[in-house]
Parts: C-alpha cells; structure tokens; sequence
C-alpha cells in the first residue's frame, strides 16, 4: 500500500565546477524512471544533527541509465556534506518532488540566475520548441557546454566579465529576442522583474520557487507561498511550493 | 503477542500515532506509509474556519530538530469534515482530530461540528506557541487549562485529550488540571519555544521571530514530562517529542505513556512511523514481552 | 577593535567566560586553554560546608547533549578559598564563584566568607535542577527569587550576577523579579531538566533519575530566554546554553547577552573557550564591527 | 600556555578480532610518546549529535612509529561509528589521560575480564617481573597471541568452552597460582571477588575503574567512586576516576 519511500542513492561521480558549485551524479533507478524537468529531490544528511532534508532541483535524468544528476550550491553545513562525498559512497533521497514545468511547443525564453540555471537544462533537454536560453551570472559561468547542446544560450554577468553586462533581461534587450512562452528559475528579484516583463508583453510565464521545507511532500505546510487566488488544497490563498510547486504560473503567486 | 492499547474506551492496534501537524491528514504521506498499519492518525489543528497561518520562513531547522512557527494553517472545519474525513475513513485505523481556535468559543464550535463526525478522539491543543491568541495562552494556566477542558467535555461526543505544552514550570499542575476538568486522556509534549537568529544578517531566521522546538533535542525533556505527569494523573498519556526510533517511542512507554505521536522524525523519514511499530514488536519478541501494556511506565531504580 | 564587555563595573577582556561546573575552578583545563585569554573564569558552585553529591551514574549522553545529575558536589567554601582562589589569582582573568546552598543561610555564609577575597564577582545558583533541596526551589517562584537576591545584596561585597533556571513558565517574570532584588546581572540559562531510561534494563540512566540537559540541543530555548529577558529587564545577561562555536557565541549576543559562558562544548573540545574568543574576533573583522557592544541585542527583523 | 590540545590521529589499521570486538591501531605522535599502560584516551565521535568523547584504554603502546593500538568492544552508537571507519580516516583523541598502573618488580597476577583484557598486554609489556596473566573470557578468546608472549597465560571461560571453567579465581585456584601483587581490569563482579581475594591473602592489589564520563580530565566531577578516606582534591569521600585514577588501589576504593 505504501509504494513510496527512501532511495538509496550511489554516487557515480562528483566533481567541482566552480569554487563552491558541485556536480553530482547519483544512480538511482526508481527516481531517474519517474522524474522530469522542475521537479526535486530531498537530499538527506548523514550527520545526525541536522534531521531535515535539502531540497535540490533535478539538474539532468539519464533513464537508460537510472541516474539523476544535481548541481548545487555548498550554501551551509549540509550541502558542505554532500561536497565532500566519493564516487561509490550513498545518499538517501525521497523523489521526485513538486510538479516539475509544463511542456509546451511554444517560441520559448528558458531564464535561469545563478544556481537557478541547473533545472534549465534538463527542461531544455525534454522541451520540443525553439529555445532561447538566457542565463545570469555574477561572474563565473558554469553549465555553459552543457547548454550549448541544447539551444542558443545568451549570458548576462553582473561584472560584464562575459555577455551582456547586467541582468538577464538586459540580454533579452541586447539581443533583441523575443518569445510566446518563459520559463525560469533563480533569485526572487529576478523572478519579480522576469513577472513583470511577462505581464507588460503579455508572455505566458512560469517560475520556480524556493523556500524553506521541512516534508517536502505536501504535509507540514511549511514552504508556502501567497497566492493571487484561494487555493484548493489549502482554502487560503497559500500555495506549498512543494507540492502545487515549485512551478508556478506567475501571476498566480505573490512574492 | 499483544500490541493493542486502550485509550479511553478506544482501542488502537498498536501504540504508534502521528503528531498533529506533521503527517497532514495523512493524504501526503499515505503514499510512504501504510495508514492501516498505525494505531491512529491524528490531524493537523483545524480551526471553525480557515486561518492563513503566518508568514514565511516558517521552519529552521536547529542542531538536532527544527523550529516551526506554522501558525495554525488549515483549511478550516467544512472543508476538513467534507475531504479529510472521508479519505481517512478509507483506512483501518482511528481517526482523531486535532482542534485549535483563538477563543473557548472557536474551539467549541469545532468540536460540535465534529459531534456526528466517524471521528474516534478529539486531541485539544492547547498549547501552540506560534499564535498571538489562543493556543499556548490557555495551556500556561492551571484555572485556564481547568475551564477550557470542562467547556470542550460538556459540548464533545468523542473521548477528549489535552495537549498540554512543555513551556510550563511544573507539567504536572496543569496536567491534573486538565484531569480536574474531565480530560479523558493527555497529550505531552508540544514544541518548546526557541528562536533562531542568522548571524551574517543579523536577523530572526522565522519571520514568527519565535519557532516551536521539536525533533530528537527535546527527547529527554519530554520523556521526564511524561514520566513525573505519569506518576501525578490516572488518566493514560500519549507521549511525543522527538521520538525517530523504537527505541525511542519504547523509552516513552517505560516512563508511563500509554501510546506515542510520532512528528518530526516523518520528515528525517517519511516512512518512520511504520518502522517504529514493527520496531516496538521486535523489541517484545526479544524482551519476551506478551502483552505492550506490560511496558507502560516499567522503568525501575537500578539497584 | 574593542572586544571587552562590562559587567556592572567589572571590564572582561572579551565576553567569553566558563559555564560553572564544567570547567572546575581552571586548574584541569588550564592544560588546554590559556586562562589569560579569557573574559572570566566561573567556578564550579561552591557551598559553606563540603558536599558529595549524587550517586553514580551523573551524566549520560542525549541526542546533541547530555544530562547531568552531579548533584553538586564541592570541597566546600574552606578549601576553595585556600586552593582555588590562589590558583585563579595567577591568570589575567576575572574570577566569578558561583555559590550554591541548601538554605538561604548556607548561601550567605559562602557570600560573608568571600567578601575579602580577590573575586571579582559572585554568580549565585538558584537554578539547579539535581538536589533535593535549595537550588531550582529558590529560582521558581518570582518571590523567593527576589527575596535571596535581596538577600545576597545586603551581604555581597562582590556584584551579584543571578543564575536563572529555564524550567519555568515565564523567564521574564524570574528574570524582573531578580533585578527587583538588586541583581547587578543575570546568568542563563542553566539546565533543563530531562531524562533517559535504558530501555534495555529498563531503568533510569541516571542514579538520580533526573538530570539538567545542556549541550547544543538547548541552544534554540537559551537564544529566546536571552532575547525575551532582554526585552523586560535594564541589567546585562550573561547567556549560555549549547554554545560550541564563535557562531553559537554571536547569536547569544545578537539575541541580547553581553557576555557568554561555554560549558557542555569544553567536553567537546577542552581548547573551545580560546578558539571561541577568537572566533568572535574574526567574525567582528568581517563585519567591520568596532565594538562588540554593538553587536549586543542587535537583531531585528527580515524586512 | 595551553600545552595540550585534542590530537587528530590517523588509523593505520583495523579488523574484527571477534564479532564486534575491533582492534585499532593509530598513528598520533605526542600521545604515543608520553602514554603508559593503564592510562586511557578520550576518542571523539564525528557524528554531531554524540558530543561526549569515549573512553577507551590504551592496548599497546609502539613509541617508535608514534602508535597506540585500541581494542575495543561495539557497545552503542558511537563505538559502532568508530567500528565502520577505515585506514587512512581520522580520529580526535585527547590523552593520555589518568594515571596508569604502578610498575613494581615482584611477582604478579595480570587479571583481565573481557573488555578489560587489553590494557593487560601493554602493563605487561612494560612491567619487569614474574607475569602470570590470567584472562576471563565469556567464551571466544582474542588478543591470546599478544598476551603469550608476555607471560604464562592462564584462561577461565564461563562455558567451559576453554582453560577452567568459571571465572578468573577459579582458574588462580586450578593452576595453583599465587603472587605478591595484583593488577585487574574488568567487570565490577570480578573485581569485588579480587579485592576480596587480595584482602584475604593480603596481597597488594590494583584495579582499573570505569564509570560514565564527561570532561575526562578531572573538571566536571562525572565519574567519580566512592572512596574510604576523604579524598585530598575533591575533600569529600570520593576519587575521580579520570583523574585520581583509572587505577586504584583495591582498599581505597568501594564499590
Ligand atoms: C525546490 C528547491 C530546489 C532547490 N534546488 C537547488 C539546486 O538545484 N541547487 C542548489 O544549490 N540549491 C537548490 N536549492 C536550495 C538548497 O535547498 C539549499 O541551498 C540547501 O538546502 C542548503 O542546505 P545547507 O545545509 O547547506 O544550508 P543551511 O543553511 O545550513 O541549511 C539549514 C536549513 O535551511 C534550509 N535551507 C537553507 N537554504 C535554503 C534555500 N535556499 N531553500 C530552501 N531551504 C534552504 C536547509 O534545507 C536546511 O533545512 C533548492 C531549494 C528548493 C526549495
Ligand atoms: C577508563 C575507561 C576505559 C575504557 N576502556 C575500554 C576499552 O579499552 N575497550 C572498550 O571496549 N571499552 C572501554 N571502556 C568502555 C567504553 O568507554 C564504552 O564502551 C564506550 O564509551 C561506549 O560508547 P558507545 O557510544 O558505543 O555506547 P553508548 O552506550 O551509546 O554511549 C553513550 C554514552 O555512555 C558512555 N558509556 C557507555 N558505556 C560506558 C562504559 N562502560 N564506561 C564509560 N562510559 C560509557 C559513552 O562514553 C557515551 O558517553 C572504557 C571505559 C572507561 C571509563
Ligand atoms: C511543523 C509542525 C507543525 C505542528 N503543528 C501542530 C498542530 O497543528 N497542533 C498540535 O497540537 N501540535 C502541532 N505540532 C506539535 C507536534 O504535534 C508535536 O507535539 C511536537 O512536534 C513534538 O513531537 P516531535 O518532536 O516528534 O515532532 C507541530 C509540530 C511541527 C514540527
Ligand atoms: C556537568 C555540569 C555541571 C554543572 N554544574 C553547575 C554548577 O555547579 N552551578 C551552576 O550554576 N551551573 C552548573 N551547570 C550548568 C552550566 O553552568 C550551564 O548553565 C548549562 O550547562 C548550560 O550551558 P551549556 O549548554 O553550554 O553547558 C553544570 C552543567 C554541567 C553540564
Ligand atoms: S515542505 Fe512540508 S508542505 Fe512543503
Ligand atoms: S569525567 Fe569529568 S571529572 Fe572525570
């Protein structure tokens, strides 16, 4: 009757992309067969002090080979943990979490900002459309040869180091690109003007949101967020990013 | 072998309960957990109508458990008799609904819509510390616990527990307050009030400021809890705070809880609960155990 | 860059100190930390007469920290003027004697015996959860509270710092109440009680069955009693509770103490104090903070 | 001024002497250079919710390569955790801590009852007299190799399984064995039954003590036993085992 539980994952490689940004590739059949683009996993620690589980959104899935791969941020203790694990060495996992992005073949902008980027590149994988794919960077890139595979890939860097200097709708200005639907994920601030551009022109748009969790599957009411409507599930206008999420329409939620 | 529990005229199958608040309705993790396979689920608070609950950040987690400053969200009681009921009715276990409010009246009009529910205990909270009105308020008073027991006992058709809070000098007074009142079973402990501050910003990680404390940390505060309530009340206890193992739910028992709640540990792992039930048989079978009642409150003196 | 704190007229040259009992009078750790680099060094409580404390078990490990039910135990006020003091003398550090007792009277025939001695202040143990008498009876009841400060007061030639028990209600009302009295600072928290029953011999842990949990997993409660009792009184706190790194140290700080005693970390790294001292010192280069005393209460909310 | 400090030790090697009893063997300079037999280290967890160090005797002392070798049985959480670790990982050690054994040169008995066997094979390496080790075993041996080739080995297994059936004494009175002085380490029972044994012989006798532990080195008054005289330090009748001892004299102390 219960036909879910916790995975346990391998290792199959790790390596650093850039100071401080890991890679991960963990074979995981059950995950990798169900998964797709927006959704995440809950990661958890071995330490005994720390009991929650880290969400990190699904980076890639190789079905044939029953892999998922994560890229993610070392932002505290936790994600300390899993930087410092080896090939061959195991990870629990419950997954795959959230509803993941819709798929549609429309002229499609995919906008990521920093760690937000990794989702973009399985979603880039699975969409069947032209895609632009804008990125924003502080300064370092990485996933760039990744991308490039699956799209024409426009950069936007804080420093002007690479790209258009500035955020990634100043790319879309630059280079003068236009598109019939968004999707993105990164940084509020981002996602706050990237709604707003939607609004103005009139794009279908659809964002992934963060917060903090504590099930990650619905339960625990923690990682809400404010919805324009009253929701279903919750009869307040709340939303779980864990559950209704973390994909959003963006002018269905307020942030 | 026996594993059965008698709570008020209640039977559970075994001693295992979900700790309101951190299994939904059970709708969520029914997916991870064989519903059928706990002695009950208790609901996440439900309130007369439905509460927004506070802002976020919402939770922290802290060396060894977690804060939460949820605040009562849920969907209020229509939608809860209309979607939630129902779906737990499909499952073999009881039922018992956790009720909130911000005034005497709030709570009561809970428990009278509940009257004619397939409902098998109402767990009265009494004792949240993330709701301005409300909640903890009338936990921290003897006379309030006293009053509002008796007012939730004249109005109930089910049989009443009362979860007391940990944030008290002495458990044990509004514990036998609650008994005083008419209180058919008691609940301890709910979360212990901490704070959390981000040092690089230099600001409350909760946007509540304060959080409940709940997870492995609080274990042994609340397995004294128990165990001094234990030996002051007559009426059965359900023990809860912290437990994520067997061993830690056996602990529980030993200090004189009839039954335990499961919370924090669905989130370290979501099929916990399950785990800990055939874990508490495991330990029967070795420890030559024929009937759990024989553990309930068991502990000795070494010598 | 000032790292050095006042405590009512008392300078320590940075705000980390000892938590009592857990760093004897310095003479075993002194192998381990440089006392010199030491805010104070806080005794392990003494009393008139020597104690023997509890039985054994004293101690035994909780999930993220431990309980303890020494009971007390001290070489009695003689012995510790002859030996310790003399010993303390030879650091630049402050030297804090925490006295305990039985009976008012007990207290403050330690308090008369130290008034010409070469302590910069006392810290007086209301708190202690694991003797049967005096200790936390003193520091529940706001009343007595303010009566043996008042009482400490009028013998103390040393300023009195209150050390305040997180087994109640409401830490403010104790907290009020001790200021009332004339405290000149306050101390906390001190331990919750808690306990653990070996589930294998079905028997308490510990030989007092009871014990006062310290270490990280109280860390969160201690942050918010520090944070509420700044709020409600004018005299500084001293804040302790599961600090076991600068990071720990800082929020106490933010939260509103302007010193911190480390006590349970020194089981877990007997050189921690130092490398806490430091700690603080690096995170206020990073912040650019300039005084430390800018740090203290300096939390605020998110938006 | 703080001459002292945790030491970060590396395993150089360890295996399963008996189902759950291990033997390790750690490379850490300055311990190994002032350590002796009898003497104890404080072995941290690296798991964060065990914040108390373990005790664990000192089995064998190599001054030359700057090793202590540890046997140990898994008894909870926090030996298992040391149980799984691997050549090359890294231990936090404090010590040597108590005071160790007192060597005299006169014929002795070396008693050790299970776990308390290993501190035995280094007091017997360092001692320069007559050795009869006498051993009590429930019924699986471990470190007999070790310990031969440092005296005349006597064994008392509980079933009979090998030596003399029944305990420690019992094999003294089979073999027809006596000495001038008594070193034991081991389970309360057997050391009361020695005490006594020694007391009645008038024997001069020390034993090894164990009891829950915090600080380890004598400041936080955990660990201590009941002693017949008042104790100079503490000024009330009772010894620090962590520091006063792990060795006592059997008259000085009740238990
Ligand atoms: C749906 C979703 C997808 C995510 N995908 C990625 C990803 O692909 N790559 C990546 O690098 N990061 C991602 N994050 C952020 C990631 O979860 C956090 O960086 C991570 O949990 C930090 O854990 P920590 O122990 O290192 O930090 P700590 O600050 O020590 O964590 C303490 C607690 O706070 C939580 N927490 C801290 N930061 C965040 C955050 N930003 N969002 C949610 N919880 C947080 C942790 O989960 C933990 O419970 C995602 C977050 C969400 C909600
Ligand atoms: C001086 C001394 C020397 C020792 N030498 C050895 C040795 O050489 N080999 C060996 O196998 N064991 C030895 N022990 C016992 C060893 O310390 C415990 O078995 C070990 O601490 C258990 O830890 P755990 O986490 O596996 O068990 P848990 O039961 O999970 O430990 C929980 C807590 O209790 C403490 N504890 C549990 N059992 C004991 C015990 N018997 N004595 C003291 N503290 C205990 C732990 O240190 C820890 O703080 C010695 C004990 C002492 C006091
Ligand atoms: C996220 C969360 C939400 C909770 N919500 C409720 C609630 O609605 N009503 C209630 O009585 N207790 C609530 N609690 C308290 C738990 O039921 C339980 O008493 C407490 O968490 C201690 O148990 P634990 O340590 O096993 O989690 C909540 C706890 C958590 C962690
Ligand atoms: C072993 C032990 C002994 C203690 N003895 C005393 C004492 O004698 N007097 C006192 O006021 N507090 C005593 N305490 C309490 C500590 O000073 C401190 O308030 C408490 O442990 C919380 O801090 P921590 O979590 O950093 O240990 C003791 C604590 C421990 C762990
Ligand atoms: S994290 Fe629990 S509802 Fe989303
Ligand atoms: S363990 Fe602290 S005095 Fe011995």
């Amino acid at each position: 009757m219960a036909e879910k539980a916790k995975e346990t994952a391998i290792i199959i490689d790790q390596k650093e992309l850039l100071p401080g940004i890991f890679d991960m590739w963990l074979r995981t059949e059950k995950i990798a067969k169900e998964a797709k683009a927006g959704q995440f996993v809950s990661v958890y620690c071995h330490d005994g002090s720390r009991i929650l589980p880290r969400p990190i959104s699904i980076c890639e899935i190789d079905k044939e080979d029953g892999a998922i791969r994560l890229v993610y941020r070392v932002a505290g203790k936790g994600t300390e943990e899993f930087s410092k694990m080896r090939t061959g060495m195991h990870l629990q996992l419950v997954g795959p979490l959230g509803n993941g992005f819709p798929k549609k073949e429309k002229k499609a902008f995919l906008i990521g900002g920093g760690i937000g980027i990794p989702p973009m590149l399985e979603l880039a994988k699975e969409l069947n459309c032209e895609k632009q794919i804008i990125l924003g960077f502080r300064d370092e890139m990485f996933l760039m040869d990744d991308l490039k595979k699956q799209g024409s890939v426009y950069v936007a860097t804080e420093d002007g180091s690479a790209g258009t200097e500035g955020n990634v709708l100043d790319a879309i200005r630059e280079n003068g690109l236009d598109a019939d639907i968004i999707y993105a994920c990164g940084p509020l601030p981002m996602l706050r003007a990237i709604k707003e551009y939607a609004a103005e022109k009139q794009i279908e748009c659809w964002i992934s949101m963060e917060e903090r969790m504590a099930c990650g599957i619905g339960a625990c009411l923690a990682c809400v967020c404010k919805s324009k409507e009253r929701d279903e599930h919750s009869n307040v206008k709340n939303k779980r990013i864990c559950k209704e999420g973390p994909v959003f329409r963006a002018e269905e939620v307020e942030f | 072998m026996n594993c059965s529990v008698d709570l008020a005229g209640v039977t559970l199958k075994n001693p295992v309960m979900t700790a309101s608040g951190t299994f939904g309705s059970g709708q969520e993790f029914s997916e991870f957990v064989d519903l059928n396979q706990l002695g009950a689920v208790v609901t996440k608070g439900v309130a007369n109508i439905p509460w927004a609950g506070n802002s976020t950040p919402r939770v922290a987690e802290v060396y060894g458990g977690m804060l939460n400053a949820v605040g009562l969200q849920n969907p209020g009681i229509d939608l809860f008799i209309e979607r939630d009921i129902p779906f737990l009715k499909k499952y073999d276990t009881k039922i018992i609904v956790n009720v909130c409010g911000k005034t005497t009246e709030d709570y009561l009009e809970v428990v009278e819509r509940l009257a004619d529910q397939p409902v098998d205990m109402l767990e009265i909270n009494i004792s949240c510390p993330n709701v301005k009105e409300g909640g903890i308020a009338f936990g921290q008073d003897p006379k309030a616990v006293e009053a509002i027991t008796k007012a939730v006992k004249a109005k109930a058709k089910q049989p009443v527990i009362m979860k007391l809070s940990p944030n008290v000098t002495d458990i044990t007074e509004m514990a036998r307050a609650a008994e005083a009142g008419g209180a058919d079973v008691l609940s301890l402990i709910n979360t212990l009030t901490g704070m959390k501050i981000d040092i690089e910003r230099q600001c409350f990680v909760l946007a509540n400021r304060t959080g409940g404390m709940s997870g492995p940390a609080i274990h042994p505060i609340a397995v004294r809890m128990v165990y001094q309530t234990a030996q002051a009340v007559k009426i059965p206890i359900i023990g809860m705070g912290g437990i994520m193992t067997a061993e830690d739910a056996i602990e529980m028992i030993l200090a004189g809880a009839t039954a335990v709640s499961v919370g924090t540990a669905n989130f370290t792992n979501p099929s916990v609960t399950m785990e800990i039930a055939d874990g508490i048989k495991n330990y029967m079978e070795c420890h030559q155990v024929a009937d759990i009642r024989e553990l309930v409150g068991a502990v000795h003196d070494r010598f």
